[in-house]
């Protein structure tokens, strides 16, 4: 039988430190078993479950596409007893991924569809994964206009810079980098917090769908500009984060009201949480 | 069993004990090796959670050492650590947790090192006598 | 064949014994107070006479702390870090004397653990593996419901083989064909042609010495929504000390932790019991926490158990009336009250 | 004892209608035999469905930290003492706090009664003057109260509330009495006979925390138990991990607490707790004179020293 708890082993093939705080690394990791790595096969907003023996695991969201092969990336945030310990392995170590988990953004429903995808943070890695998944030259001609508004406290904090450099020089993308202050006087994008920037862009609704991920407060004030911008909230889609340990829908923690985050979710649309409790 | 040697944590207070171990060792004091210094700010900086710790990983005796009472750097910590120790070492050997001979406590300032030297040879043979720790350490769970 | 076999009491102790000589045997076994599912070393330690266990016997499925994985993590060995499945017995078992309440939660936990996509491995083999005998109840405890939870005190879920006593003896009923192959190995048992008429009664003056505590369907029926914004959490809520005596003696709670522990070089991944009632069940690494408040956790597990399961497998509640709750809990929170309290909720006149 | 509660609902509906307080803390009837369950009532409405008889033992002084407010509270001789506790401790301001003191005869221990049945069923009990009257499906049966005492309340020296508004009641006798007989017993084991004493006693517990969270005194934010960095003991029910868990827990409590058996009395699988608590109780009063909870005059014994205190630990 299959155990669904069984991590595929893997190799860390590199750390990358993201941001200046350095609370942030991103670890690309290889699959020991080449096997594992088609068993791994995800969609761009799944997560995976990170384990590292004697310490434990942690839910989260794959930062590659599957247009991306050969490897997979995580961006951890450092915080707890586990993240702190991977925050200190290095190149060649072996650990284990398990997954992937969770739904994942409804491709299917945005194929020919404009994209606004609005991130906060460190909660840009499925957006990042998205967008590279999107512009992929396979891929591209699949989806309408691609809007990004992504921002962080300051210039440091952003993840995935060299991408977002190279982002912004294309031209089937919109990019609005922003960060809510900067004292460099050569800091050449947005300065404003993401829902100002967001209205002050005004992506068009029609025939769009929004991705939304960050913080809860960044969030709450995110969602009237969206809905003044005139998305409908079945239109308006966001990821989850929640407390797991099994990520397969079992262990019973990450629930609201009926649904299991890890299994149901992450992704849920605005109509859709509508219709539960708030408690996340 | 005969090539057994004992581990022991020290926790030694940084104005006083620790000052002490340092006067023994750059006076060449000899006292038997099996001692492992964790050097805390205060003896009133011990928590119960730590002695249990170590009896947990496996040491087969613990000391703490501080300042005289009256001494303390921080005029009161080894006051308050005072009545700390004696309920812990009672509890400790009460609900069989700690067999005598294992768990030890000392006031030592830092002019006094041959005190200390003598103190640690007294807790290595008190711990030799009690053997080998068997019954708190922390194995593989139980489990199904 | 027929369904219904015989076997005088006087006999019992040689089918017990029959038993072990094949399975490994668990059954309720006389504790210090109480009584509590125990593997046999003799047939005389199987005590029948009980009215119910203290833990249901969801830990011979999902135990209180399990090895799932181990691994080395000593620096000269190539495997290091690789987390490897631990061994395990599961050769066939009998599990002797459930009580049909703790047989049923069984197939009511199979929602969770044994689905169409995701089978939790240690959980269905030794569902597989396992020959469940359950004993009907003939004198119910005060704090049962069964009867309420569409479960009863003869009830046949989630078993292979229903003995009823019988006075003299023990009648069986076979339930599946692993009860039937399980009862055949263990002989002295004579078959049954006519249906046995006293029993008929006693079932019957079982269910009815149980009273109705409230209508699980009636919360089925009601919105998610307007269930858990009801003032009624505040006033239930109120007594909770958040201990999580209530989850763990549950037959139906199947929450669990994962946790690592490491002893020398050897590590090992563990799964444990878990509790809804605890701030560190959905404690996020920020900080922040959907379920900080006593309130919201209390809601959480009634809401569980009597809303959000039902609604998420279309069936009945999560809760199977056993009573175990009502009997640990330190503050006398009564789920028979609770569930009384949401089906009366928007209702103007009191319950 | 059933004037008893006429008195408390009396006392509430006028404190309630006063706007004295927002809030009352008492029992109510609980659902089964020898249960009551704690409750707040807000209204006079509310108030009259309080109750005050043999089981009400769970120490209510549990409900208070972090209590916004203005709030009464039916207080017996352990409750009053573990809310001097609280107050000493900074969890409410005694401004807040509008204490009904009950002079106590005692709770029943439904343990107890249970033994005395061989598994009977008690469906109805009744409480009257000395005696409990206890009736199942085919038995009748009752007891002297005395006898079905929980263990603490047998040896109970503080009867009386120590810190009340208002008294509801005649104050009882108090007992002059050896509160350390069984404590003595485990003393005088030899050592290694006391080790797999208490292995036993701890070997039924669940890690439900019970214990822990019906203690008045147990109200850290984050427990010693759910502390990840390090992390102390671990979650399963190994024996070492339940060993050091009972061990700080009652160390923990030490000099705090009132005995007012709540923790014993929560324990849904009947661990004598008490006797860690007990043990930490004796040594405070015998090294240091402190009994938890009766005078606000002085700290607990670990929050306060003097010069001259003991030093058995040496040598």
């Amino acid at each position: 039988m299959n155990n669904p708890y069984l991590p595929y082993p893997v190799r860390i093939d590199s750390v990358i430190t993201e941001t200046e705080d350095r609370n942030l690394k991103t670890f690309k990791l290889v699959f020991l078993n080449a096997e594992d790595e088609k068993k791994f096969a995800y969609t761009p907003g799944q997560f995976g479950i990170l384990s590292v023996a004697g310490l434990g695991e942690i839910p989260i969201g794959i930062a590659t596409s599957p247009t991306e092969q050969g490897f997979i990336k995580f961006t951890v945030n450092k915080v707890g007893k586990v993240t702190s310990h991977l925050h200190n392995m290095k190149a060649g170590e072996i650990m284990g991924v398990r997954g992937p988990m969770g739904n994942w953004y409804p491709w299917d429903l945005l194929e020919g569809k404009n994209v606004v995808i609005i991130g906060g943070g460190f909660a840009f890695t499925t957006l990042r994964s998205s967008i590279v998944y999107m512009i992929d030259p396979k891929n591209r001609s699949r989806f309408g206009k691609i809007d990004v508004v992504y921002g962080a406290r300051s210039e440091g904090l952003l993840l995935y810079k060299d991408e977002l450099a190279e982002w912004e020089k294309r031209s089937d993308i919109n990019m609005h980098i922003t960060v809510d202050s900067s004292s460099d006087p050569n800091w050449k994008y947005n300065v404003g917090f993401v829902p100002a920037v967001t209205r002050q862009k005004a992506p068009s609704a029609e025939n769009a769908y929004a991705m939304i991920c960050g913080p809860p407060i960044m969030i709450k004030f995110t969602l009237p500009v969206l809905t003044e911008l005139g998305f409908p909230p079945e239109r308006i889609i966001s990821s989850l984060e929640m407390r797991m340990k099994c990520g397969i829908g079992i262990c019973g923690r990450c629930n609201i009201g009926t649904e299991y985050v890890c299994k149901d979710g992450p992704v849920f649309t605005l109509e859709q949480l509508a219709g539960l409790p708030v408690e996340y | 069993m005969s090539d057994w040697e004992p581990k022991i944590i020290a926790f030694l207070c940084n104005w006083c004990s620790y000052g002490a171990a340092d006067l023994a060792g750059v006076s060449r004091l000899q006292y038997p090796p099996n001692i492992r210094i964790i050097r805390v700010p205060c003896s009133g900086r011990i928590n119960p959670k730590f002695i249990l710790a170590a009896f947990r990983h496996g040491v087969d005796g613990v000391w703490v050492s501080g300042c005289h009472p009256g001494d303390c750097h921080y005029i009161e910590g080894n006051l308050y650590a005072r009545r700390k120790f004696a309920l812990l070492k009672s509890q400790l050997e009460y609900t069989g947790i700690v067999e005598p001979g294992r768990l030890h406590f000392s006031w030592i300032s830092s002019a006094e090192g041959t005190i200390f030297a003598e103190m640690a040879r007294r807790v290595v043979g008190s711990v030799v006598a009690a053997g080998p720790a068997q019954h708190f350490i922390k194995k593989q769970a139980e489990v199904a | 064949m027929p369904d219904i076999y015989y076997t005088a009491k006087e006999n019992f102790a040689g089918v017990i014994e029959r038993l072990m000589g094949r399975y490994r045997v668990y059954a309720p076994v006389k504790e210090d107070r109480c009584h509590g599912f125990a593997p046999l070393r003799s047939a005389a330690e199987a005590d029948l006479g009980f009215s119910n266990t203290r833990l249901s016997p969801k830990g011979l499925f999902h135990p209180q702390a399990e090895r799932m994985f181990e691994y080395s993590l000593a620096k000269d060995d190539p495997q290091a870090g690789i987390v490897k499945e631990a061994q395990k017995d599961f050769s066939p078992r009998v599990v002797l004397g459930v009580r049909p309440c703790d047989a049923k939660a069984f197939d009511l936990d199979d929602a969770n653990f044994n689905t169409e996509t995701i089978k939790d491995p240690w959980w269905v083999r030794r569902r597989e593996t396992t020959t469940m005998i359950g004993l009907a109840c003939d004198s119910p405890c005060s704090t049962c419901f069964c009867t309420s939870m569409g479960s009863g005190p003869y009830d046949t879920a989630g078993l292979d083989v229903l003995l009823v006593d019988a006075g003299e003896g023990y009648a069986a009923e076979v339930l599946s064909e692993k009860g039937k192959n399980t009862l055949e190995v263990t002989s002295g048992w004579s078959p049954v042609t006519s249906a046995i008429l006293p029993l008929t009664h006693k079932k019957k003056a079982a269910e009815q010495s149980i009273g109705i505590a409230f209508d699980p369907a009636a919360i089925a029926k009601k919105p998610m929504l307007e269930l858990y914004n009801s003032p009624t959490w505040e006033e239930v809520q109120f007594a909770c000390i958040n201990c999580g005596a209530c989850t763990f003696v549950c037959p139906t709670c199947w929450c669990f932790d994962i946790q690592d522990e490491v002893c020398g070089d050897k590590g090992e991944r563990l799964r444990l019991w878990d509790s809804c009632m605890f701030p560190l069940f959905t404690l996020h690494g920020s900080g922040h926490n959907p379920r900080s408040q006593k309130t919201q956790r209390v809601r959480q597990r009634f809401m569980h158990k009597l809303k959000y399961y039902q609604d998420k497998y279309n069936s009945g509640p999560a809760c199977v009336g056993c009573g175990r709750c009502v009997q640990a809990c330190p503050v006398n929170i009564d789920i028979r009250q609770v569930g009384r309290q949401m089906v009366s909720q928007g209702c103007s006149c009191p319950a | 004892m059933q004037p008893c509660s006429e008195s408390i609902r009396e006392a509430a509906k006028r404190l309630l209608l006063e706007k004295r307080v927002d809030a009352v803390i008492g029992f109510r009837k609980g659902t089964v035999p020898f249960m009551n369950e704690p409750f707040l009532a807000r209204t006079p409405e509310q108030a009259g469905q309080l109750v005050w008889d043999g089981n009400c033992a769970i120490n209510l002084a549990n409900y208070l930290p972090k209590r916004t407010g203005s709030v009464a509270i039916a207080a017996k001789g352990c409750d009053s003492r573990s809310i001097v506790i609280h107050l000493l401790e900074n969890q409410i301001r005694r401004e807040q706090l509008y204490v009904l003191g009950i002079p106590c005869q005692g709770m029943t221990d439904k343990r107890r009664i249970a033994d005395r049945l061989n598994g009977r069923q008690v469906l109805q009990a009744e409480e009257t003057g000395g005696k409990v009257r206890v009736s199942g499906r085919d038995f009748e049966q009752s007891f002297e109260r005395a006898d079905l005492l929980q263990e603490n309340c047998a040896i109970c020296t503080h009867k009386n509330p120590v810190l009340y508004d208002e008294l509801l009641g005649q104050p009882v006798e108090e007992q002059q009495i050896d509160r350390y007989v069984e404590i003595g017993k485990i003393e005088s084991m030899p050592p290694e006979q006391r080790r797999l004493y208490f292995d036993e006693l701890v070997q039924p517990c669940i890690r439900c925390y019970a214990c822990r969270n019906a203690c008045p005194a147990c109200y850290c934010p984050t427990c010693f138990v759910d502390e990840s960095k390090p992390q102390w003991l671990g979650k399963t029910t190994d024996p070492t991990d339940t060993r050091t868990f009972h061990f700080l827990r009652a160390f923990h409590v030490a000099g705090r607490c009132t005995d007012c058996g709540s923790c014993e009395r929560a324990c849904p699988v009947g661990i004598k707790v008490r006797l860690f608590t007990m043990k930490l109780e004796k040594q405070v009063k015998e090294l240091y004179g402190y009994e938890a909870g009766v005078t606000q005059d002085e700290r607990p014994p670990l929050d306060a020293f003097r010069p001259d205190d003991p030093e058995p630990f040496l040598g």
